[in-house]
């Protein structure tokens, strides 16, 4: 029962940069822009938080410049796809090259300049990011731990996931996001500033996913700097959005499912259950397959991606 | 082609001591302002800890030892092991940019080290932890930090109340290599503290920085209250030093990383060997042999005991625990030993000898089980 | 009338459609990017405290230097070529096949079981069989997506993505379990072929890029000048159109990802018995994925191909020369190939489109 | 500005278009144009296809932005650079192709893009509710749009510009998809809208709606205003000529032929159409050789559906295509090609189907035949030659014969299409629509080139919108109705408004000539 416990605990916090790359996606992919650079930015916006939290021994900081350092990411892409019209695909996939390298970059030169053998984050801020321990709360048996023993990094995606959801979902400007993503010309005729909407949920996107990369560089390594962090979640993070049937809401659910899979080998028990580790590391993949096919299967015109996707919008085209 | 060299460190008769007094080796001599180093790293030196810092803590050790200037040095960093094609550019790079001997310092580096081996026959390759070597200018280098798990079990085996120690794991069991280093470390806690169990968690690889905090998170959650390690990262120390426990480092001193939960590591100081090996290509008396150094040769160690935090008393159980393994009169692996699926290996009065050390420990000691 | 607000400026900058230009214009302007895009380079190299004029001068020398050298910037050409040669297939049809990645794995995973099983067979048979079992390795493993785009309209830009991943996990199982070398002692590794089972060597380089350059003529011909070519291209531009010109758009698709994720496979073949001797896990490396870069600046040209993918080489070549001399960190080639692509992409915009700015010939 | 806003205040003008040129890319859409509508008027625009008339209306809407040239809303000179300058300014637009967004309810269509805050559903629906009953529409703001039919998206789009309050109500070729009675509504709205004193312009094709509802006519011809006129002052042949810009005649020969004999006998045929809905419901008749067999209804009828199956191109549900006796239903494509069997269908953005957008004139002369020639390769010479032989004969203007096709202008597509069809040989040709957008010449054009293959014995099906054309042209005439088959009668004796009866779903029994 305790074992299961520390499972679902620990899914959560590997399902959290999850959710912040997930959530970062949703928010293109809204806006009609299928952004395969996810990766890029998270490890964008990770070098930067570090960076910043290692400098300035502030997290509030470091948060802030992981969200503007994602969200740099996302303005280059922004530019050449919404102004310059350029191919979503070959942007995002250039996107991650950038980002990867010049996260990884920035860290090895300021390993060699400031002469550090090694980076660690400020105390001040591993202590903040240790997991919460609410008194009266944290304490209560099983609920207490389950819900309120996290770092805060799981509760501000949560928050972000919710606000992302009521956005979309019950503010007026969340619906002309999604006619823009559905069907930008139809948008654009009722009025809708198309190209400020796409710019606004791009950049905002990305500055989400920065923050993601944050979390993999300040808590995943324990606060030590270390070379790709992000180490692929970028991409399981495009996955989980199909997953998530494009909606922030059932993200939070998605990401802690697959935060599970991602260590579920280390929970299971070896003598009974031999799996190769291999299996584990392809469920996600082979579960997002999955429900790609059976929804395109059952012709869902809901709960799939938004049908402008991959296509640049320009006004006087025809 | 591939020829296999079916090769333990042993079976090429590796002196697995200091130079024996050759006269006139394989290779002539190699004047020191021509020798040119190339150094190919899986990671970055900067990295500032763990194991490309490690080697190449060893290769600025070897250079100040021998004088040798920065030009001389070519290092490739960040080559991926895994990944032959990378591997054998930055080889023939060195090569084109004038190397006379090249240190390859991971083990995936090694089936193409073989390769180009054939192809220059007059340049040294020298690879770091593998198996394969030819006996003229490929060679083999690694030490016996199973004799540094060994002390440092015993430093986890008395600081740990609850009698769980977990052991982040590279690789499973049929890996001699980190199997070994398990048992070695479990049969130091084992000497001290016969209660303690020590639970296993594999990666599956040796460099994964996520995975390993992940491993690291489900022992803490099994109760375990010191966490060592045969993987690449501080990760597991600085789990541990998260959750308020401790842990045994690996590759360098990674007190650095997690002071307070760091009770020491079990380093390397490959310098000895690069010392060792540039010195004889300068003196002419490269003889192709492999290496296999132990602490006597200052090749491995523990890292200075975290006083603050160690349980008291370590430091003699260690002191008196090296002096033995230092003359020799314990080798680790002495005797009979029980293995975890209740058999035995070993012969009482004997020790097992190096071929099987590095390449046929594929059983747990008693109190390992593999999680 | 009831009062409404008034603006009455023009807008800051519009966008419009521009007269298309000419072959030799578009290439003007493709020129004009590059040299833009080395200027960025140029700039941000300087921002770091580099010389940038040496450094270019470091990365020309790097993949040219010596024999040795060209030989290398060779290899690293070979699979992006055939992959991108793969992928452009698939683009003609308006397929997106992100999924070269995958395709090439599945090749190298097809043909390197005879590498490693049957390698005892003789030489020349050998390689067939391997060169065929990675056609097929990869040209199923394309088949997928089609499928169920021909049959259901599956979105096969997420679909071949997530087979990337399935693919590139089969490598680690088969590495640590079943393909496991019985040698190596435990250690998780694929066995490295015998000589037997290696790609031949022609002017010191492995035979692929023999491969590559029939390749590009195949390629080319099938295209321009075969029925299926042509097929290829009526499906893309519309399946109402195809279907009413009587051609069976369903088998064209699969046929069109068989060969698409075949040349991928055949290039998991390639780099797998040709430059890395044994089944990696990074046979593929990211190379499916610069693929469709190349693929997408070459505007599906097979002869420009085969000359920017020659680009990326040099630079990837000559950059990890940069690391030694300058001891530059590896990782600012990828820095440098982000913004020389950025660039270029942005420049694409000015083949079709323009702006006007307030003012300048709009109305008022 | 300051005088001519005098002037606009005296006239009372809601909008004053003064010199608007536009062009994309090489193409000058709009050349030069002045333009007035007064509020309580409605002003109809007139032109043929490709004239400019959307493009002029979309500068009003904010889609697109003038090269050159001002505009002015109710004396005020303007500068609209987005829809959202327009609806601020009362400038409502009703597109040629619906801007709705599929997977929304008609009420989040509605709601879009509007200024007002956000409201509860419930106080959205009403406030919807009422609007619509305030102008006699019928809606139901939680249907979504994907399950919508043509006429009840149209409904969404006018609540659309209702609900913004629009004083200016543009709508573009609104008819074009709506049944008599439909359009007789909507003129009722139009009508109301306009007592209000809003100023409407309305685009469409049809001359006797022009006459219907206009005060006044505008008339484009190639980018270039030609003339405005009262609606009082003039008539539907003035109209045209000025459209088309020279007086035409309007009489198309109908040759007798001998020797008929059936070649194709459709029997009992049903379709679904990709909505799942019976596109076509039990039709049958028979299609002689060396006749003109007309189809008329409203679009969207079962046109598409027919021809289609025919083609080979749908799954059919029931019934049997007989081809000289010989049931066709299950061949292919291209087998039925082979068979002689010849379809060119005109959909609305004209390359749709039958063309391939980005070849050239060559390319496109293979589409059916490249198949012909042994071998792998493609022949490209008996196309090329083929290519250059039409641009002789059906006088296409055309830089060259590789220029992709998409870059000619609609007429000459046209030409293309349907001259490759006819050198195919075929011994039935069917031809949807193969004169729309053309310029009254060109038609005639085509006319001929139909009497010719029917002359030379081929069966032709000729599906067409003008009931006049299709009286004049066709030996019988075949009528549907929502996928029915109304009856088929002799094109001789039967009349326009019997035709007219017959498409808004009245049969008329014992008129069918079909033996
Ligand atoms: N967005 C665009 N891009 C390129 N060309 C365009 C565009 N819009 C219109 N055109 C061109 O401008 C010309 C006028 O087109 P427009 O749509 O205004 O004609 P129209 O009078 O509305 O015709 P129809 O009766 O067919 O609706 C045509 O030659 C058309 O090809
Ligand atoms: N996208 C385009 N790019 C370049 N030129 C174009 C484009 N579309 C149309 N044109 C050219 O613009 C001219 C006008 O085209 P448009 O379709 O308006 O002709 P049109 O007046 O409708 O003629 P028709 O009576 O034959 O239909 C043609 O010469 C055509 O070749
Ligand atoms: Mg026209
Ligand atoms: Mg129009």
């Amino acid at each position: 029962m305790n074992m299961f416990l520390n499972f679902l605990t620990a899914a959560v916090l590997a399902g959290t940069p999850l959710l912040f790359g997930t959530l970062g996606e949703i928010m293109n992919e809204k806006s009609g822009h299928l952004n395969l650079g996810v990766e890029g930015m998270m490890a964008m916006g990770a070098c930067a938080g570090f960076m910043a939290g290692f400098l300035t021994d502030s997290l509030a900081l470091a948060v802030v410049a992981a969200f503007a350092a994602g969200m740099a990411g996302a303005v280059v892409y922004a530019i050449l796809t919404i102004t310059f019209m350029a191919n979503q695909n070959v942007t995002g996939l250039t996107l991650t090259i950038f980002g990867v390298g010049i996260s990884n970059f920035v860290g090895e030169y300021m390993l060699t300049s400031t002469k550090t053998t090694s980076m660690k984050l400020p105390e001040n801020i591993t202590l903040q990011l240790a997991n919460l321990n609410i008194p009266g709360l944290s304490s209560i048996p099983v609920v207490g731990k389950l819900l309120f023993s996290y770092n805060p990094f799981v509760y501000l995606g949560i928050a972000i996931a919710i606000l992302c959801g009521f956005y979309l979902n019950q503010t007026k400007l969340g619906l002309n996001l999604r006619a823009v993503g559905e069907n930008p010309g139809a948008a654009d005729a009722a009025g809708i500033k198309v190209t400020k909407l796409k710019y606004l949920n791009v950049l905002l996107g990305g500055g989400i996913c920065g923050i993601g990369g944050a979390y993999c560089s300040m808590v995943i390594n324990g606060g030590v700097w270390m070379n790709n962090s992000v180490n692929g979640l970028g991409w399981i993070a495009v996955a989980l959005v199909i997953f998530a049937a494009w909606s922030p809401n059932r993200a939070i659910f998605g990401s802690f499912v697959f935060g599970a899979f991602n260590i579920l080998k280390y929970y299971l028990p070896k003598d009974i259950i031999a799996i190769p580790n291999a299996f584990f590391d392809m469920l996600p993949f082979i579960i997002t397959a999955l429900v790609l096919v059976m929804t395109s299967i059952r012709k869902e015109k809901e709960n799939s991606q938004p049908a402008s996707c991959g296509s640049n919008y320009f006004r006087e085209e025809r | 082609g591939t020829k296999t060299t079916p090769t333990t460190p042993s079976s090429t008769a590796a002196p697995t001591t200091a130079p024996s007094a050759t006269t006139g080796g394989k290779f002539a001599a190699i004047a020191k302002g021509d020798i040119k180093v190339g150094v190919i790293h899986i990671g970055n030196p900067a990295d500032g800890s763990g194991y490309t810092y490690a080697h190449d803590q060893g290769i600025v050790a070897m250079q100040k030892e021998l004088g040798l200037a920065d030009n001389q040095i070519i290092r490739k960093n960040n080559v991926n092991d895994t990944d032959p094609t990378a591997t054998e550019t930055a080889v023939r790079e060195c090569i084109e940019e004038g190397a006379n001997v090249i240190f390859a310092t991971s083990w995936g580096y090694m089936d193409t080290m073989e390769a180009l081996a054939e192809e220059y026959p007059e340049i040294i390759f020298s690879h770091g932890t593998g198996y394969k070597s030819n006996g003229t200018n490929m060679n083999n280098y690694f030490g016996r930090i199973y004799q540094a798990r060994y002390l440092s079990g015993i430093v986890a085996g008395m600081k740990t109340e609850s009698n769980l120690i977990g052991f982040v794991a590279a690789m499973g069991q049929d890996n001699s290599e980190v199997t070994g280093g398990i048992n070695a470390f479990a049969m130091g806690v084992y000497s001290v503290n016969p209660d303690a169990k020590v639970y296993v968690k594999v990666t599956n690889s040796w460099y994964s920085p996520s995975e390993e905090t992940n491993a690291a998170k489900a022992l803490l959650a099994e109760g375990c209250d010191v966490i060592a390690q045969h993987v690449d990262t501080p990760n597991p120390q600085l789990e541990a030093e998260k959750a308020g426990v401790f842990g045994i480092g690996y590759n360098s001193d990674m007190s650095k990383d997690a002071p307070k939960a760091t009770l020491t590591s079990a380093v390397w100081n490959w310098g000895a060997y690069y010392t060792w090996a540039v010195e004889k290509l300068i003196d002419g008396t490269w003889e192709g042999e492999n290496y296999y150094g132990g602490m006597k040769e200052e090749m491995v160690d523990i890292s200075p005991l975290n006083e603050s935090i160690v349980a008291p008393g370590t430091k003699e159980a260690v002191e008196k625990a090296r002096a033995t393994i230092l003359d020799g009169t314990f080798n680790v692996f002495d005797g009979v030993i029980e293995t975890n699926d209740g058999k035995t290996v070993g012969e009482a009065g004997k020790t097992l000898d190096d071929g099987t050390i590095t390449g046929k420990i594929n059983w747990y000691f008693k109190t390992v089980t593999l999680k | 009338m009831s009062e409404r607000t008034l603006k009455a400026s023009e807008p800051f900058v519009r966008t419009v459609k521009r007269v298309e230009r000419s072959k030799g214009g578009i290439f003007k302007l493709r020129i004009l990017a590059l040299v833009l895009a080395l200027v960025a380079g140029g700039l941000f190299l300087m921002f770091i405290g580099f010389n940038p004029f040496a450094l270019y001068a470091t990365i020309i020398s790097g993949a040219f230097r010596s024999e040795m050298a060209v030989q290398a910037t060779v290899k690293i050409m070979i699979p992006l070529l055939m992959a991108s040669l793969g992928v452009t297939l698939a683009f003609k049809m308006r397929f997106w096949n992100i999924g070269a990645e995958g395709q090439i794995i599945m090749g190298a995973i097809f043909s390197s079981y005879f590498a490693l099983f049957h390698n005892d067979w003789p030489h020349l048979l050998l390689l067939a069989v391997m060169f065929l079992a990675g056609f097929l390795g990869g040209g199923l493993w394309g088949l997928i997506p089609a499928f169920f785009k021909a049959k259901f309209n599956t979105n096969e830009t997420l679909f071949t993505l997530m087979l990337n991943y399935i693919a590139l996990h089969t490598i680690s199982f088969l590495r640590d379990g079943p393909w496991k070398d019985p040698e190596s002692s435990g250690f998780p590794k694929i066995a490295r072929f015998v000589a037997n089972a290696q790609l031949n060597k022609v002017f010191g380089v492995q035979i692929g890029w023999v491969i590559g350059l029939v390749l590009v003529a195949i390629v080319f011909i099938y295209l321009k000048y075969t029925k299926q070519g042509y097929e290829i291209s009526v499906v893309g531009e519309s399946h109402a159109t195809a279907r009413y010109a009587g051609m069976n758009v369903q088998r064209i698709i699969l046929r069109t990802m068989l060969l698409s994720g075949g040349i991928a496979g055949v290039t998991g073949m390639v780099q797998s018995s040709g430059s890395d001797m044994t089944l990696a896990a990074s046979v593929a490396g990211g190379v499916g994925f610069t693929a469709i870069i190349v693929a997408w600046l070459a505007d599906l040209n097979p002869v420009s191909i085969l000359v920017i993918s020659f680009l990326f080489s040099v630079l990837e070549k000559g950059s990890s020369v940069m690391q030694s001399t300058y001891g530059l960190s590896t990782y600012s080639a990828d820095v440098l190939q982000g913004i020389i692509l950025f660039f270029v992409l942005g420049c694409e915009f000015f083949i079709r489109y323009k702006f006007i700015f307030r003012g300048k010939g709009g109305a008022r | 500005m300051g005088e001519s806003m005098t002037k606009a205040i005296e006239s009372n003008y809601a909008i004053e278009l003064k010199g608007i040129t536009k062009t994309f890319g090489s193409v000058v859409a709009n050349s030069d144009i002045n333009l007035t509508v007064k509020c309580g008027e409605i002003l109809a625009l007139l032109g043929e296809n490709g004239s400019g008339k959307t493009t002029l209306m979309n500068m009003l809407s904010g889609i697109y932005y003038p090269d050159k040239g001002s505009i002015s809303v109710a004396g005020k000179e303007v500068s609209i650079s987005s829809p959202t300058d327009a609806i601020e300014l009362g400038i409502g637009m009703i597109h040629q192709h619906f801007k709705l967004v599929e997977v929304f309810s008609a009420m989040d269509n509605i709601v879009i893009g509007t200024k007002e805050k956000h409201l509860k559903r419930k106080v959205l629906k009403e406030k919807i509710l009422g609007i619509s009953e305030r102008f006699g529409l019928e809606i139901d703001p939680e249907n979504k749009v994907y399950n919508m039919s043509v006429s009840e998206k149209q409904t969404v789009e006018i609540m659309k510009v209702l609900y913004r309050g629009a004083e200016i109500l543009i709508l573009d070729e609104p008819t074009a998809v709506l049944t008599p009675q439909e359009t007789e509504k909507l003129f009722a709205i139009l009508r109301k809208m306009k007592e209000k004193g809003n100023a409407i312009i309305i685009i469409t094709h049809k001359l006797n709606e022009v006459m219907a509802i206009s005060d006044r006519v505008a008339i484009l011809r190639k980018g270039h205003h030609v003339a405005t006129v009262m609606t009082s002052e003039t008539n539907e042949k003035q109209l045209t000529e000025l459209m088309v810009g020279r007086p035409v005649s309007l009489e198309i020969n109908r040759p007798e032929t001998v020797d008929r004999n059936t070649v194709l006998k459709v029997v009992d045929l049903s379709v679904e159409n990709e909505h799942g809905n019976m596109g076509l419901k039990n039709v049958s008749f028979s299609l002689k050789s060396g006749e003109i067999l007309g189809v008329a209804g409203i679009a969207g009828s079962g046109q598409k559906e027919l021809c289609e199956s025919i083609a080979g191109l749908m799954d059919i549900k029931e019934g049997a295509v007989l081809y000289n006796k010989k049931n066709i239903i299950g061949m292919s494509p291209d087998e039925i090609i082979d068979l002689g069997i010849s379809m060119s269908f005109v959909p609305e953005d004209r390359l749709g189907m039958g063309l391939v957008g980005s070849m050239g004139m060559v390319e496109n002369m293979m589409l059916k035949s490249y198949k012909k020639n042994p071998g792998l390769f493609v022949d490209k010479k008996p196309a090329r030659k083929l290519a250059e032989e039409l641009i002789e004969k059906l006088c296409i203007v055309t830089p060259n014969v590789d220029m992709p096709v998409r870059r000619m202008s609609g007429g000459n597509v046209q030409k293309v299409l349907l001259g490759r069809e006819i050198e195919s040989k075929p011994n039935v040709l069917i031809t949807a629509y193969p004169v729309r957008g053309l310029d009254i010449n060109s038609s005639y054009l085509i006319y001929d080139l139909l009497n010719e293959q029917k002359e030379k014995g081929v069966a032709v099906l000729f599906v067409g919108e003008d009931l006049d054309v299709l009286l004049e042209l066709s030996d019988r005439i075949m009528v549907l109705c929502h996928g029915e088959l109304k009856g088929i009668v002799d094109a001789k004796t039967t009349t326009k408004e019997e035709l007219g009866l017959m498409m808004t779903g009245r049969s008329l029994e014992g008129v069918d000539s079909d033996e």
